[in-house]
């Protein structure tokens, strides 16, 4: 095939061209600084407002709620440590799980360093967090609920809701890194007892170098980056019209799109697991069967390893990934699929497709193919496979 | 990322497959790191590697470097062979990314490991080869944290 | 005259053309993520590598310590954060000048709530730090001296030579906030002992959202994001692909056009000056006048208040800035202008104007008689100026 | 920012000027908080305020609510001027940014110094007014900070 079958929309999204289209007038014509007193900044000040206005009704929050950051990183990072400093009064004990993100997992050995306690509560073998774990491990002194809307590599959708009435009732904070699950699924922060949410602006389409952070109004936060009065003077830095314009436009789409995009991606994905389960042998799906994102799909290949897999998919010209992206070049396996349960060896194995509404089943049809004949190939080289078929452990 | 060099022996490995009743087999590595090399020699009477047969699971570097040093050890003299550091290995590629040295390291190794197999085999004693570690650690990865 | 002048260019400028081309191809083709593995994604890491090696070159530094950033505050809070948490067992003392950009202040102020003492070394009437004041501020728990390169308000140039080498004799880390001298200034980091330097794109004419931390090679630096491996593991976040290409197609240009443009607008800006020094009464020139920004000026004119002077400017089509753009807001009037001693009453009549090469001698004419008018008319209409005229106070 | 009735009123002020050996003149606020605003009144003998004047320091706001709070003065009884709130003035603009809600209470305490002063000067007594403060406090600008 000719064309780049892109299947690692987990990791980045093309920008589309309606969101492209709106940021172009921000650069060169209206590039004001919204803090500005003139009027030509007005126009700027206004096109925050309003993406942050799209961005607050997607999310039943109200626009005042809505902080404009530089990515899920950051949010992630924020929500956190402001909740750290603000609430450490209170106690210095926060629950996590084990297959977060590197941005939450880094961000609480940070925090560990610096005197807080944290409990990462383990995920059953399909990925989803173990709620008797969270209520088994929560404290006087438990500050902050921090469990992801649905995981990055396998897709697994946590039981938000549930875990939000657990905050509630002990009256704990609840941060939920929705990166993967904003705009894949339906979210209502009331609904949902969410305190506090983060999302990417890459991973919807829109562009790269912009997030937010969704704060529940009397919610105690701290800046993480101070200076100027930016964002109710709760993040310091010249406000990226153009990439918050972008990134309103990029929700607005997905908005009206919901509904169609996510059940075809749906039937897309459930195809391609489908046939890949049933056709290349010593095969396993990671992440719950249905509770999960609309575009994931993630195999575990037994006796081969995921990198010399990708590799050869690139040269089909299929891009695909093994644990998340950010994360390659570690020599370890990915810390989520070890937290299911899976052994080194066959974590080591694992292929994550993440898919488009645009992909059709012709080019999944190629995929599958390819990827059966790659994982033969591995296999016949592989001293695993031998040892397996000569029944030597 | 890798050299064409390495592209072209991960994609058309050389010698892959297995001796039986070879003159020395060597298992390197181990699946929690996510290498596993294992290399077959055939070696003849005279010492000389008449032969030469790899098993690699692992990323494109471990591929690459296992086939590439299949092709430097055959038809050279055990002695000769024991010499063929993981520096040549990586040369003969034209380089790995730092984060993949140690596959080179691990080529080494399976190597070494083949060696020693077929001097206990033989009861030989091969002038200048110590036991094999069956695994190798990545030293240089902590420097990028010292930084 | 109908065409906006825009005389803010300290605050924000227009992203060039050349440099949304530059992006263009990166949001919606070559969207992928530079972390990735397959092929498509390598041609972003390049073009990442590319910008990195401009930048550095800029800066006579190796690629190597150029550490990309949502933007100037995040560089700055970056930095000082870091080297806190780096070198706290050194000491807890920090150096820094009383007319820095609040992204330092507040988190200097942040810093002083956790355990560490800052200095606050003072300017002289133009602004120009007193370098006596720092040499005897130093302690022997004093872990980084932090001082801006110009000022942002009144643009004068800081001694940097002189405080690095104070610096540097005394074993202390020295950081620069460059957001407004990085390409309007020559900066080289070894000549001039900067252990840390902070940029920002949008104030070169690059895009909004991006900037850097120089960091030298043996600095000991922690994150202030933390997550994925991004940034030589360093800050986290999926990197800002378009914008970084931007940034680096605005150094390129701003090295290529460097000498031309500056000598272009110190000889704008000193007509500017010399005009409204001339022409309008009971005014005075804010900051240092040779050792200062090539597009800076700030008046202070005596008996007005600046904003009311700022929005009739606006009616005629000038946009210009009082104290600086993110403060606005506020009603204390600009702590530099305190810092160099002037008069709550005369700070609170300040009008900075800041040009680019582009902005013309005809326009600039414009500027001057509006200013000289708009002046008359607030002082007959100030209290202050009655009670002056009158010979009262 | 400013709504279109703020924006006239500051960009075509009613009543600027003095009044000499006004029956009243008031003055409030300081240099340091940046607005400072003078009210002038004549006042006839049947108290009415047959005219009004304004000097004012301070910005967009300042200069527009002391136009409108002139405005709003002219022709009254003292007694009425009296109950004219900075909610009236505001109101009579269309509104205030939060952030400059302070001006038009500094306004409502200029009309109210100068009548003081009147009141002085006459030695009367006003019922309901009380010795105002030179200057008011931002008090709104610390729930900002709150939240
Ligand atoms: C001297 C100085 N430092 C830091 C900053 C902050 O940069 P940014 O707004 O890009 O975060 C600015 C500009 O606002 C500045 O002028
Ligand atoms: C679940 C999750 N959280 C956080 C992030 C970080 O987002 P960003 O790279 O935009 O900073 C990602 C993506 O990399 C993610 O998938």
């Amino acid at each position: 095939m000719d064309k780049k079958i892109y299947l690692d929309n987990a990791a980045t999204t093309a920008t589309r061209p309606e969101v492209v289209e709106a940021m172009l007038p921000y650069f060169t014509e209206k590039f004001g600084n919204p803090s500005s007193i003139y009027e030509f900044a007005s126009q700027n000040k206004k096109a925050v407002t309003d993406a942050r206005e799209i961005i607050a009704k997607s999310l039943g929050a109200n626009a005042a709620e809505i902080y404009f950051t530089g990515g899920g990183s950051e949010s992630d990072n924020w929500a956190l440590k402001a909740t750290a400093e603000a609430y450490k009064e209170k106690g210095n004990h926060i629950i996590t799980s084990k297959i977060e993100h590197h941005a939450i997992l880094h961000t609480c050995e940070y925090l560990e360093k610096n005197g807080f306690e944290v409990t990462y509560v383990g995920v059953d073998e399909n990925g989803v967090l173990k709620l008797d774990e969270l209520k088994a491990a929560i404290r006087p002194t438990t500050i902050l609920i921090s469990v992801m809307f649905a995981n990055n590599e396998i897709g697994t959708i946590q039981p938000i809701k549930e875990i939000g009435e657990i905050a509630k009732q002990n009256n704990i904070l609840f941060h939920t890194d929705a990166v993967q699950a904003y705009m894949q699924l339906d979210i209502n922060v009331d609904d949902l007892n969410i305190d506090m949410l983060s999302a990417s602006g890459h991973k919807i389409n829109g562009p790269k170098g912009i997030g937010f952070l969704y704060i529940r109004k009397g919610v105690k936060i701290r800046s993480l980056i101070h200076g100027g009065a930016q964002e109710r003077s709760r993040r310091a830095g010249t406000e990226n019209v153009p990439a918050i314009v972008g990134y309103g436009k990029a929700v607005e789409i997905a908005m009206d799109t919901f509904k169609e995009r996510t059940e075809k991606e749906i039937e897309l994905r459930n195809y391609l697991i489908e046939r890949v389960l049933a056709e290349v042998p010593y095969t396993r799906l990671n992440g719950h069967r249905t509770k999960r994102l609309p575009n994931n799909s993630n195999f575990s290949f037994q006796f081969i390893e995921g990198e010399s897999l990708l590799i050869m998919l690139d040269m089909k010209n299929i891009c695909g990934s093994s644990g998340s992206a950010c994360t390659s070049g570690s020599l370890d396996p990915s810390h989520v699929l070890l937290a299911i349960g899976l052994p080194h060896e066959i974590a080591h194995g694992s292929l994550r497709l993440t898919l488009n509404e645009d992909i059709t089943k012709e080019e999944l049809d190629y995929v599958v193919t390819n990827v059966k004949e790659i994982v033969d190939k591995l296999r016949s080289m592989s001293p695993l496979y031998e040892d397996y078929v000569k029944g030597i452990n | 990322m890798y050299s064409e060099k390495v592209m072209d022996h991960f994609t058309n490995p050389r010698n892959v497959g297995e001796i039986e009743n070879a003159s020395g087999v060597g298992t390197v590595g181990n699946a929690k790191c996510g290498d596993i090399m294992r290399i077959f020699l055939d070696i003849d009477d005279n010492g000389i590697i008449n032969d030469v047969k790899f098993k690699t699971f692992g990323c494109g570097a471990a591929v690459a470097t296992s086939s590439m040093a299949t092709e430097l050890v055959k038809g050279k003299k055990v002695e000769e062979a024991l010499k063929i550091t993981n520096k040549a290995v990586m040369d003969a590629l034209d380089g790995l990314p730092p984060v993949k040295v140690h596959c080179s390291l691990l080529a080494e190794e399976a190597i070494h490991a083949a060696l020693w197999d077929y001097a206990e085999k033989n009861n030989l004693k091969i002038e200048g080869l110590k036991k094999p570690k069956s695994d190798i650690n990545e030293e240089e990865e902590e420097i990028k944290e010292e930084y």
